[in-house]
Order: structure tokens, then sequence, then C-alpha cells
């Protein structure tokens, strides 16, 4: 149970993430879910729910930080055609394993969210898009529909109500790339995941060219306690313009890995040393790489800096998806680089020249350098590779494939120097 | 008074053979001197590696044509004296099934070989092909190739010494 | 008409999914999905089935097909071991237990063993670093894998058990 | 409309215009690859980067649409680093081997690589190779080359239809293929090559034969189809290297036949030096001969309708000077023998008939017949807008279809009756109407569509060639036109549909013989029956085609045969004299299309061998006849010609594109007659690769149309219990007959469809027939 003294709450997404049996309706009955549901159904308008969304501060979990009541406030009424509500589960961001854990331990929540959200938007069919290799866990939420839909939680007439919603898993296939949302509709549409340029926006024309809202998992799982608990209660969670609670994903070299959901604005020392156990070797890390391998890399000097999405702005990174890296002092930064690399290479769609054939290219130079086969130029050639890739294509995959790089070469000079001249000779 | 003295340097001059004299003079200083001319045909003076001389068509060690027919060398010829036609050959490579110089036409300027990709058509330091009829001066594909085969250690010696002013 | 063909049971089972999405182009990645589960790869024979079990061109298909990594148009092994070796994971330790499970079945990354049975990938990100490093194997996600528990994989998967 | 400023001048474009067009329409030069303005918008080869004032990023100008007051520049030094660096990612896997490259010289990544490029690559790994694809046999591919631009696989998708190409892979191994080789099955696919910006994609006869800066460029109009397309015809001394279409005509594209019948213009079928008796001979020897045959003599002409109108004239000139009452024939397909029964052409343009509500396809073969007609059909259907078709068969399409009735030729009266009885009960009148339906007894249900969509606002039927071989096809057109009347789509006594014409010039022709024309069928009659003494054949083929072959035969063991063409066809050995004359290609004139649309051909190919234009030729008898000349010049000639069609006077150069001719509206009410009819309804066949002269002595497209494997005679199989294979007798008007039937189920049960090569050509003036066991 959530408490409702803002300043009480320790969990909105992973609450009951422990609870043994969470994913089975019986159990997720038992700790509360889809006891509020009824009253949204019943009671709640339309604009009322997207008004709290509003109010909340809820910024979108997924990696831009978009807010989700302006989201849905964008989509258009009486177009005529039917909306559609996508649940982004592509979790493939390197690092970022967050809605993983949701979505096996605690289906259900995410069910209700999506309930809640599509009642919102008038959605009659609503689909999971969750990446391909998550096999159990797209069972998982299967099972979790089916009892819903025996529930009269989903299908026909919700509750005796007279909203109905349709509710389908969609396995992806191993495309990074369809975490982006343009490319998530391609692939749904039957596809490859290829993104589409903007606008028109998916909240105008989306899915099959009909209004659609794309939310990743995290977001929809926290609007069942936004509504029961009103807006104002959740922006009194975190920072004024960061409101809420966030999980992040820690990996790297820390001792504890793991999801740990913590206010927004606590800080990262805070959720390395006190959630996931410190660093497995010294005490500060040589990077953090704050939100997801595609966004800049922060210093020990940034160890302080409060988790909101503002604070790492100004950091010069982002908050993305919440995905820490901890990086340490025995880490290859360049064999690190060259691997993300060639997961960008690997995992670019090909549409725009920049991403398709500068990825390659920069994987190259960097598998030259790593093996002693580096020249002087290339530190020039990679820098202007990856620079003119970022922000001149139709996604944002050149831009993530270029902050490591970048990164890299700003921080590490010395680094990329060293093993040209050491190995070349 | 002036005149007078004019008169008698003339008669001086005339009567005495003075000029012939420095004449002789003359020849006789370039008869000890080293002779400078030579006796072409039998003696022949150096000539540059960067000579324009009878154009040539190369090959390639293996034997192959260089040429692509890419008619650049056409196309850049001032005097339209290149004329080429070209088709796939059955191996799928692009071939020339004519190459022909009108050397009548031709001013030497050597634009062909600087547009040349491969460094097929080529101009040898051969200059003496003079012929007894103009048509001999039509020079075909077989030709060209021939001229190439027969110097071909040249032309590459050649080339290799131009190839430091690029 | 080739001799791949889907049962009427599956067949059944498509003709449900397609009712689920606006147009039945959408069905592609999930009956892919299927055709890989009952056919083991996707030959051309078997994605010409899905164009025409769908109403869509195959070359839609072939397109959907060679995008998505999941998708094999060859044959692999009786095991397939998919071996993360990201960030995450590549910061404990993937690249050294991707050699050793390599030296282990004398085969390199992207090989089938000569007798079958195990097929070994080195793949993205499985979003699960929390767990590094991981390696999924027929499916399933094993966590924290160590030299020692790929041995016991092996020995297992060489018994003719599924793993 | 959206005001802009693009580098700091005021702009004004529709609303909604991406900033791409607008820099293109206001000239500003903005480099692009992968957009193109008949195709989707892909925006994937991030050349055509602007600056937006107030934007962090520069956006791909190509899909951002304007905005009021938006200030773009289309130069600045980060745009040009952009650029330069763009070029470089495309050039990193791009062979340096445009010396061998049909694309060099005309090839916009060369362009862009000296125009934006930074001269040095930096790239030091290995280059990615591609294989090569099967695209059939007019297009070349050199895949490596390729730059994903995606142009031709949106090609695929958008215009031709097919689909049969896409994008295989992601990242750096994406390639584009097509999905099986040899599979590239569009009428359109010559303009792949056109489309792809680099040397992918090539010309396939061209291929590795001659550069870009070697050809000259002839602007004439393609008179393959009565569509008239502009065409540039490249040359390369007197060698025809490649016909294209020319930016900026009112079709964009051009079909193979219009485009790889080329390889007919230098075939030894041309006919290049004066024939007679077999032998080639001298001009004066032949004109002699000629003059021998036909002077005081009773002479029929039989003309090709795909002569300039200056030829044309001429002809009109001998008719009137010499031969003041001989019969004038144009069409090969007419089985309605009464004379000026009714008129060929368009009431409509293509871009009207595109924009209408509804559109009706009557009886025509759209894809084959006029592919370009058919790609506007696409773009309707792609918008979603309704078409519908009637017709014997479901003749493949590259496009969906709302409806698609089939019926049987005999039914046409009666879907017609049907339609009128429908849209009169609707309080629709038109005079005559009434009369027309007393004339029918039966109705036929496909009469709903038809009424259905004649009520729309806007309609256009598109009524071809089943209708106009009808033998009842006068009544046919006039019944439609009373419906189009009578729905309010056209005025009172004018033509309302569009009757697709057997060739060019429908509307001149009109104009010029309207009161002496009659079927080629008459004429070889009325020579059967010895009411001529010879047959003047200007410039086509009865027996290779059209409905006679048989009749021609037996025609010409009668009366002498004068034949003036620039190729020769099956005929040819049939004439006593044969004059060579100019081809279209190679002649300046004016030429109308079925629209009415007048063109110019200014800039035609050099004349071949000993050939004339035809009006000289006509001028040149007329003269060896001992008549006065009436014009010794094409400026004389043309005097004539304004006579004869007075709207011509207002053509220049300036306002061609302006000027239409009137279709000329059905005279009389002609109402349906009774038809005694057989078991059988036998419909001929159309195939753009093997019907004409010119596309039959075309190697290129005789090949393409063996591919296309169209089976001599095809039923359906619950007719009579065909069987695929089986051998037929036909029970014909000319005896009997034996065919290899074939099967198919997209046509209408009792329907024979002949194509028309071969023996099948002989039954194909053939209204019905019986059939005879079908013992295999």
């Amino acid at each position: 149970m959530i408490p409702s003294d803002p300043k009480k709450v320790t969990a909105i997404c992973f609450a009951n993430i422990d609870v043994p049996k969470m994913h089975t309706l019986e159990m997720a009955r038992q700790q509360g879910a889809y006891q509020f549901l009824p009253t949204v159904l019943n009671t709640f308008s339309s604009e009322h729910i997207v008004s709290e969304m509003k109010i909340s501060g809820l910024r979108g979990r997924g990696g831009a930080g978009f807010p989700t009541g302006l989201k849905w406030s964008f989509v258009p009424k009486n177009t005529g055609k039917p909306t559609y509500l996508l649940c982004n589960a592509d979790e493939g961001e390197p690092g970022t394993f967050k809605d993983r854990d949701l979505m096996r331990f605690d289906p259900h929540l995410l069910i209700e969210g999506m309930i809640m959200a599509g009642f919102a938007l008038g959605v009659k069919d609503a689909y999971i898009y969750i990446r391909g290799e998550f096999i159990h866990e797209a069972k998982r939420l299967n099972d979790a529909i089916s009892e819903a839909y025996a529930a009269n939680l989903l299908g026909d007439n919700i509750l005796g109500s007279s909203y109905s919603m349709h509710l389908t898993v969609h396995r992806g296939a191993g495309a990074y790339i369809c975490g982006e949302e343009t490319a998530l509709i391609e692939s749904l549409e039957g596809r490859p995941g290829r993104p589409r340029f903007k606008p028109p926006f998916p909240a105008v024309e989306g899915f099959f060219r009909c209004p659609t809202v794309v939310n990743n998992v995290e977001t929809l799982a926290t609007v069942p306690a936004i509504l029961e608990h009103g807006g104002e209660w959740h922006k009194a969670i975190g920072t004024p313009n960061n409101a809420g609670m966030k999980i992040f994903s820690v990996s790297g070299n820390v001792k504890k890995a793991g999801n740990y959901e913590v206010p927004l604005g606590t800080t990262m020392r805070s959720l390395i040393e006190d959630y996931a156990g410190g660093l497995q070797n010294g005490s500060v890390p040589k990077v953090i790489i704050p939100g997801g391998s595609s966004t800049p890399w922060l210093l020990a000097e940034h160890y302080d800096v409060p988790l909101t999405y503002d604070d790492l702005a100004s950091a010069g990174s982002m908050l993305g998806s919440g995905a820490v890296i901890i990086i340490d002092e025995t880490a290859d930064l360049i064999a690190l680089t060259r691997r993300l690399a060639h997961f960008y290479a690997h995992e670019s769609c090909g549409q725009c020249t920049p991403c398709r054939e500068g990825t390659g290219w920069l994987e190259r130079i960097l598998t030259r350098i790593e093996s002693g086969q580096g020249k002087q130029e290339d530190i020039r050639t990679l820098e202007d590779a990856a620079k003119h890739m970022a922000g001149r294509t139709i996604c944002a995959l050149a831009d993530g494939a270029a902050a490591p790089i970048l990164s890299l070469l700003e921080h590490f000079p010395e680094l990329v120097e060293q093993a040209i001249a050491e190995k070349t000779s | 008074m002036q005149c007078v003295l004019k008169w008698l340097k003339r008669q001086i001059n005339t009567w005495l053979l003075l000029e012939l004299v420095r004449g002789l003079a003359l020849t006789g200083k370039y008869l000890f001197k080293p002779k400078i001319t030579i006796e072409y045909p039998e003696e022949r003076t150096p000539l540059s590696p960067r000579f324009r001389g009878l154009h040539a068509l190369r090959r390639y060690d293996d034997g192959e044509e260089r040429c692509i027919a890419c008619k650049l060398c056409e196309v850049v010829c001032p005097a339209l004296a290149i004329q080429i036609d070209s088709e796939e050959r059955e191996d799928g490579s692009r071939r020339t099934t004519r190459y022909d110089i009108d050397t009548t036409l031709c001013i030497f300027c050597g634009f062909c070989e600087e547009a040349c990709p491969v460094d097929a058509i080529v101009e040898t330091q051969i200059f003496e092909y003079a012929t007894e009829n103009r048509q001999d001066l039509y020079y075909t594909k077989d030709r060209l190739l021939a001229t190439g085969d027969k110097y071909a250690k040249q032309i590459s010696a050649n080339l290799a010494d131009k190839s430091q002013y690029n | 008409m080739s001799d791949v063909q889907f049962s009427p049971q599956r067949l059944d089972e498509i003709l449900t999914l397609v009712k689920r999405y606006p147009k039945a182009q959408s069905a592609i990645l999930p009956v892919l999905h299927m055709a890989m589960e009952d056919f083991g790869h996707l030959s051309i024979p078997t994605q010409q089935l899905v164009a025409d079990t769908l109403g869509v061109r195959l070359m839609m298909v072939r397109e959907v097909v060679t995008f998505y990594t999941m998708y094999r148009e060859k044959p692999c092994g009786r095991n397939l071991l998919e071996v993360c070796t990201n960030a995450g994971c590549m910061l404990n330790g993937a690249d050294e237990l991707l050699a050793k499970l390599c030296e282990k079945l004398k085969i390199q990354p992207g090989e089938t063993t000569d007798d079958d049975m195990f097929s070994v990938i080195e793949v993205e990100c499985l979003g699960a670093c929390g767990g590094a490093p991981i390696v999924q194997i027929n499916g399933d996600y094993h966590e924290n894998v160590t030299e020692h528990h790929l041995d016991d994989v092996i020995a297992k998967g060489r018994t003719h058990d599924p793993i | 409309m959206t005001t802009l400023f693009i580098n700091e001048e005021e702009v004004t474009v529709a609303a909604g215009t991406s900033i791409l067009e607008a820099c293109r329409q206001s000239n500003v030069d903005v480099p692009y690859f992968c957009y193109h303005p008949e195709l989707s918008v892909a925006a994937n080869c991030r050349m055509c980067l602007v600056n937006v004032e107030g934007w962090p990023k520069p956006p791909a100008s190509c899909c951002t649409p304007v905005s009021e007051g938006m200030k773009v520049s289309t130069e600045s030094e980060a745009l040009v680093k952009d650029r330069e660096m763009a070029m470089e990612y495309l050039l990193i896997h791009h062979p340096l081997d445009c010396p061998v490259c049909d694309q060099g010289g005309e090839c916009k990544l060369q362009d862009y690589a000296m125009e934006h490029g930074s001269g040095k690559g930096r790239y030091l790994e290995e280059k990615r190779i591609i294989k090569d694809k099967q695209l059939g046999p007019f297009v070349t591919t050199s895949m490596t080359r390729c730059i994903h631009c995606t142009r031709c696989v949106r090609f695929a998708d958008e215009i031709a239809g097919t689909g049969d190409m896409g994008v295989l892979n992601r990242g750096d191994h994406m390639e584009i293929s097509s999905v099986v080789d040899e599979c590239l099955s569009s009428e359109l696919s010559g303009n792949l090559p056109d489309i792809c910006p680099v040397g992918a994609l090539l010309d396939g006869p061209s291929h590795d034969v001659s550069r870009p800066w070697e050809m000259t460029r002839h602007q004439s109009t393609c008179t393959q189809c009565p569509q008239g397309c502009d065409i540039s015809i490249e040359s390369r001394g007197q060698d025809v290297m490649r016909i294209q279409p020319i930016e900026g005509s009112p079709e964009p594209w051009l079909c193979d036949r219009g485009r790889f019948v080329y390889d007919a213009f230098r075939n030894e079928s041309r006919l290049l030096k004066p024939i007679s008796k077999q032998e080639k001979v001298s001009w004066n020897d032949a004109i002699n001969d000629s003059i021998a045959l036909l002077k005081d003599k009773r002479i029929g002409i039989i003309c090709s309708p795909d002569w300039s109108v200056e030829g044309l004239s001429a002809i009109r000139l001998l008719r009137d000077t010499a031969f003041k009452n001989a019969p004038v024939a144009f069409d090969l397909h007419r089985r309605d023998k009464r004379s000026f029964a009714f008129e060929e052409g368009f009431s409509q343009t293509t871009q009207q008939i595109e924009d209408a509500d509804q559109v009706v396809i009557l009886g025509s073969d759209l894809r084959q017949r006029l592919p370009l007609v058919m790609q506007r059909i696409r773009k309707r259907v792609l918008a979603d807008k309704p078409v519908v078709r009637i017709g014997s068969m479901r003749y493949r399409t590259n496009s969906e279809l709302q409806k698609d009735m089939l019926i049987r030729p005999r039914d046409w009266v009666s879907v017609i009756a049907s339609a009128i009885e429908q849209v009169m009960a609707l309080g629709k009148q038109a005079a005559g109407m009434q009369a027309w339906l007393d004339a029918t007894q039966d109705r036929h249900e496909a009469g709903k569509v038809l009424a259905d969509a004649l009520l729309a606002e806007t309609c256009s039927l598109l009524v071809g060639e089943e209708i106009r071989c009808h033998n009842d096809a006068a009544a046919l057109i006039h019944g439609l036109d009373l419906l189009m009347r009578g729905c309010g789509h056209a005025e009172a006594n004018n033509d309302g549909r569009n009757l697709i014409p057997e060739g060019m010039n429908a509307q001149a022709l009109t104009a010029l013989f309207a009161k002496d024309r009659m079927s080629v069928s008459d004429i070889f009659e009325d020579a059967n029956q010895g009411k001529l003494d010879a047959i003047l054949l200007i410039g086509s083929d009865p027996i290779g085609d059209g409905l006679f072959p048989v009749q021609a035969r037996e025609a010409l063991k009668k009366v002498a045969l004068i034949q003036i063409g620039a190729i020769q066809g099956e005929i040819s050995d049939q004439a006593s004299v044969l004059l060579p004359a100019s081809a279209y290609s190679e002649v300046e004139g004016t030429f109308i299309n079925m629209e009415g649309r007048v063109r110019t051909a200014h800039h035609p190919l050099e004349v071949l061998g000993d050939q004339r234009p035809l009006w000289k030729i006509m001028m040149r008898l007329l003269q060896a006849l001992g008549q006065d000349i009436p014009a010794v010049s094409l400026e004389e000639l043309r005097i004539h010609m304004h006579r004869f069609i007075p709207e011509l006077t207002k053509v220049d150069d300036k306002q061609q594109d302006a000027i239409f001719l009137s279709s000329a509206r059905n005279r009389k009410s002609i109402l349906p007659t009774q038809i005694t009819l057989r078991t059988l309804d036998v419909v001929s066949r159309y195939s753009m690769y093997r019907e004409g002269m010119w596309a039959r002595s075309s190697e290129l497209l005789r090949g393409a149309g063996e591919r296309q494997k169209l089976a001599d005679v095809i039923m359906h199989p619950d007719t009579l219990a065909a069987q695929a294979g089986s051998i037929a007798t036909l029970d014909t008007d000319h005896g009997q007959y034996q065919f290899k039937i074939d099967v198919r189920d997209d046509i209408s049960p009792g329907v024979l469809f002949i194509s028309k090569r071969g023996i099948a050509g002989d039954i194909s003036n053939v209204v019905s027939v019986d059939i005879n066991g079908g013992s295999a």
C-alpha cells in the first residue's frame, strides 16, 4: 500500500515488487490492485484525468522525460479515427532493466495503469510492445491479461462500466531501435523498425495513421497511484520540476547491481552508496553513465549531482531511462567505447546516411585504435564523424552513438593518444 | 676629313683581306672546339621522359588491356582526334571495341594522358612515325596496343619518372 | 505450393491473433515467432507461407526477417547460447566468459558445433544488466553466469536433455 | 499560403509545402538525393539540411513543412561542414569507379562530391561490397554503388505498385533487394534507372556503351500509344541510345513500350530504300511504278493514325486532289462498320480523371493499353478514391479496384440499358434515352455499378477496346454519352465518355476525314468485290495487327498494294511498291494525343537512308500524277493544315500545353441492333509488348513480351469444361481452327480471349464462335 502522505512514500512502482506471487491477480488484488479502478471508470472524466496527470508533473520515464499529461493532451478528439495506446516495453538501452522487473513481478500494476490511461484517452485497443527476448515476461503479461479478461478487468464493459478496452502483448524480435516510439509503431505495423520523421507526431498520426500515445512501462505503472492519490500528491514527491519516484537501474562496477526506486533529487552518491552497496573497487567512480549508454558521461566531480532531469542536464548529461552504469578505475575505457560503438553500429536501422555509415565507421576506427593500428589523425576523424552524426538524423540513435565517443574524446583524450602512440610504434 | 679617313680604312680592309682573315680565324676557332651537332639518324639527342610523341595503349602485367572505355580522353581531346566505342565484355568488364586516334588531327597536347584514370593511353617518346600515306597516320586500337607492347618497358620507366612530379 | 504448412491449430491461433490488430500485416512479427517455433528457422518457403497466410507481399516479410536479429534464416544448433557482451556485462567479465565458452565448444561466436548441439552468438544488451553477465540459453535468462555454470549447461546440453 | 524567408528573400508558398519544395520553387539550390517530387518523402539522405532561425538542430528540409515567418538559410559555415560530412559518409563505401560507371557525367553523387565534398576521404577500412541484383533485361545493377536513398523501393511500392523491391538488413549491412531475381514485372521498369541518383540502377540496353556527354538530345513525341508523351531521344552519332521522359511534361514517367521501342529505330526491318517488285530501286523508278498502279485507278487508302498531323494533312491533300472519292480507313480494330459511327478520344484531361469523384473503367486492359493513365488511376486508389471496372476479364492491375464486375461482351447493351433505366428512375434525363432503352430487352446487374458511379458529383468513364471493337460499338458509345449527359457530366449534344482511341491524333483525324472514314474491313471487302484497283497503305500493318488479317490477305490477292512507311510489317511481302517515309521520331511536326492535347516535335532525329517525310512523298506522288503541288514547304503545308483544323492556328511553342482539340460529338442517335450470336464471345487481347510494327521489331520489347508468356487463347475453366493444354476446334466464319487452350479463372465464362499474334489473329475479327470437342 502506498501511503497517502507524500513524505512517507518510499516506492510507487515497486511498492509491491517483493510481495511473493504478486503476478497473480489474487495476490495483486490483496495488495490493492484494481481497487480504485471502478472509481476512475465510473466517476472520473477524461479531462479530469488528463489535468491530474498534468498537475502531477509526471515526466516520461522512457528516456526523453516529456511531461505525460501534456503528451496525452495533444491527442486530437473526434477525428473519426480510433486512438491507440501503446506501452513501450522494448527495454533495450544498455544498462536499463527496470521494466522487466515491473512486468514479471507486478504485471497487474501495468495493466491497471493502461486501463486508466486508455480510459482517459478513449482507447479501444491497447498494445504492450515488449522486446522479443523477454519471452518469460511476455508470458507473465499474457497470463496476467488472461486473468484480467476473466475478471472483466479487460474486454467489453470493464467492471460493468461503459468502457471497453482490449489489450494485446506484441513481442518484438530483437531491435533496439524499436524502443524509439515511431520505430515501435512501424514495428507494430509489421515492418522493420525504422523511425518516422516528425511532424506528424504519433499523437496525431501514429499507428496506422491514427492518433497514438506511446508511454513507457514505468510511466503507465505510475498512473494508478497518481489517480488514486491525486496529482498534487505526486507533485509533492521529489523536487518541484522533477516530481515523483524514479526507478534507477544500477549496473557496472557496483557491489549490488539492481533496480532501486528513489525520489527524484536523491544524489548519485546516495544511490550508489546507500542502495547499490558502493563500488567494487575504490571509493569514487571513474566514469558515471547516468541514463543509459546513450547519455554523455559524467566524471567523479559529478558524484554528488542530484538525480533529476534538470540537474543532470546542467551537468551536461541526461537522466534518460535512469540506467546508471558505474565504471571504476579497472575498466578499459577505449574497449568500452568500442563495445558501445559496436552496439550502435549493430542497432542502427540504416535509413539515415550519417548514422548508417557513421556508426560502422566509428566502430572500425575504434577497433583499429584498440588493436594498435591507430593513427594520429584518427582522433580528428572520430570527432568529426561523431559530431556530424548527432542531431542530423531522424531519430536520436545517432546522438546516442556519438555520446560515448565524444565523452571519451572530451574527458580522456590522453587515453586515446596514448593508445595510438603506444601501439603504433 | 672624316670622309677621307673612312675611305682609307675601307681600302686597307679590302686590299689586305682583313675580313677574310677574321672570318677564317672564327672558323678556325670552331674547328678546334668540341662539336655540338649530332649525326641524326645515327646519333640522337636525349629525350625528356615527359616527351609527348606517338600514342600507345598499355596493358597490365597479366596482358589485360588497361583501357576501361571511360572516354575521358575522347571528351578532353581538344582536336577531337580520338574515337571510342565500347561495350560490356563477356566477363562483365567495360572495354573498348574501337579506339582510334587520328594523328593528323592530334596536337600532342597530352591531355589524353592527363585524363586517363588508369594510365592506359600514354604518349611515348617515338616521333619518327612518318608514313608515305595519310591512312597510316590513323592509329587503331591494335596498332596502339602494339606500340604499347613494344615499348612497354620504356613507357613504364618514363611513367615512374614522371610520377615524382605529380 | 511448398510443403511447409502451418498446422490447423496454428492457423486458428493466427486467425485469432490477426483479429486483434487493425490490419493483418501487424501480425507479421508474432506469426514469424510462431514459424520460428514450428520450423526452427525461416527459410524462403516459410517466409512465403507467412506472407500468404497473412495476405501480404513476400518482400514485406523478407524485410522484417532480415531486420530483426531474433529471426534466423538458417538453422542453428540444438542449444542456442546467446552471450551478452554489452557494457554492463562487459564490465563484469562477459568477454572472458564468451572466450571460455568458445574455447570449451571449440567454435567461434556465431558458429555451431560440428555435432549441431550448440550454437554460440554474441548478442547486444538483453536488458538484465543487474545480473551481469547474462547468457540467454534457449530463451531462458541465466544471470550472474560463471564458468562453472557454463560447464553444467554444456554437460546438460550434451545429454540431449532440455537445459 | 504561407510566407517565409529563404536566405532573407521573402517567399510565399502553399501551406504545408516542405522547405525543400519552397526552395525549389524559388530556385534556391539545396542538395538532395532521396527526395523526388513524385514519390513519398523518406528524409533519409540527410543532404538537404538547412538552418532555421531559432532551431537548435538543422532540420531536413524535405520533411519539414514551412511555417509563417520562418527564416530559412541554406548557406552557412555549419551547413558546408554538414554537407561535406554527409558526402563523406556516403562515399565511405561508394566505389571509386566513376570511369566505368554509366552514370558518370550525370551523377548526383559525382556532382555533389565536387560541389560539397571535401575532396579527400578518411576512411581506411574495407569497403562494403554488395551482390548485384537481377531486375530484368531493362535494368543493370551495380549495387555496391547504392546510397540507400530508397527511391527505387518507393517507386516500386507507390508508382509501379508491384512492391517487389525492398530494403533488407539494417545498419551498414542494409541493402536494396528484389524479392526474387528477375521479378521486376512492372511496365514502368525503365524508369528505375532514371530515378536512381547514382549508378546503382542503370539502363540495361545502353550499359557500357555510351557516356552522357556523348548524347545528342532530340525532342519528340511518342506515338506508341494515344498518350503521346513528350520524349527526349538520346542519340550517339547515328545510334539511338535511350529514350527518356522530358522534365516538366504532363507525365513524369515513361512506359517500357515507349522507351524501349527505339531498338527498332535502327533495325533491319526499317524501310530505308524504295523497293519495287522486291528490288531496291531509285526514288524515280519507285514513283513511276507507283503511278502506274495508281493513276486513274479506284483506290482505297489505309493509313496509320500515328503520323504527324502535317503528314495526315498531306494525305488529305493527295486524296482531295487526285482521288476524290477514295475511301479512307484508320482503325484496324473496328468491327462496327457504320461509317462515321463514333469518334474516339477523351473529353477530359488525365488530371480531371485523376481528380474525379468516380472513375469507371469499361472493358479495357488499361495497364497494358495506357500505362500512364493506369498510373493516375493508381494514385487515385492510393488516395482512397473509388475506381470500379466492368469488363470481360479481371485484367491485371497494380491497384485494388473497389468493384470489379465480370461480364460477357454481348452483355454490354444490357449493362448500359440497366444503367440508363436506373438513372431515369431517379429522374435523370437526356434526349434519346427512352428510345435507346426501348431498343433493348435485357438488363444486367453490372449496370448498377455504372449507374451508382454516374450519380457522383463528377464521374469519368474510360471506355476501352472491348466496347470500341464491339460490333455494336456506335450504339454502346452513344448509350454511354446519353448516360453522361443525363447525369449532368456532359452538356447536351456533347460527348462525356473518354473513348480510348486506337492511336494518336484521334481528334485531328475526325477533322480531316470525318465524312469519308470507314472501317479497314470495308476497304478489304470493296477490294474483294472488285470495287477497288489498288490499296495505298500508309504506315500500318493490317496483317500483323488488327482484326482483319484474313480479309487483308484475300483482298491483296486481287488488288495491288502500294505501301508507304518507315518500317516493314508482315504485309510488306505483298506490296508491289514500298516507299520509305521518315518515322515519327524523325519528323518535325504536330501530334495530338487522346486528350486532344497538342504536342509539337521540334528537334527530331536525323532521317535515315533515302527516307523522305511523308508529306514530301505525298506531294511527289501528286506531281507525278500530273497535279499541281499544293505545298512545297512545311510552312505551306501548315497553311493547309490550319485550314483543315483551325484550332491549330493557335499553337505556338509557349502555349502548346494549353491547347486541347475538342473531341467531336456524336452527330446522330444510334440504337442497339440485334446480333446473332454463337456460343462464345471473342475478345482480342492487346499487349504493349507486341502490338504494332515498331514493338514487334524491337528485340527488347519482344523479350519482355516473352517473359509475359501470353497464351494464344484463354478461356474460363467453366467454359465448356475447358482444360489447360487441351486442343479445341473452333468453328468460325472463316472455317475451322485448332488451338491449344489455356485456362484462367479471372475471365468471364463464355468468352474466348485471343492474343493477336500468330494464327490466333485470324479469327480475331469474329464476334463469336462455336467450340467443338475440347478433347485433349
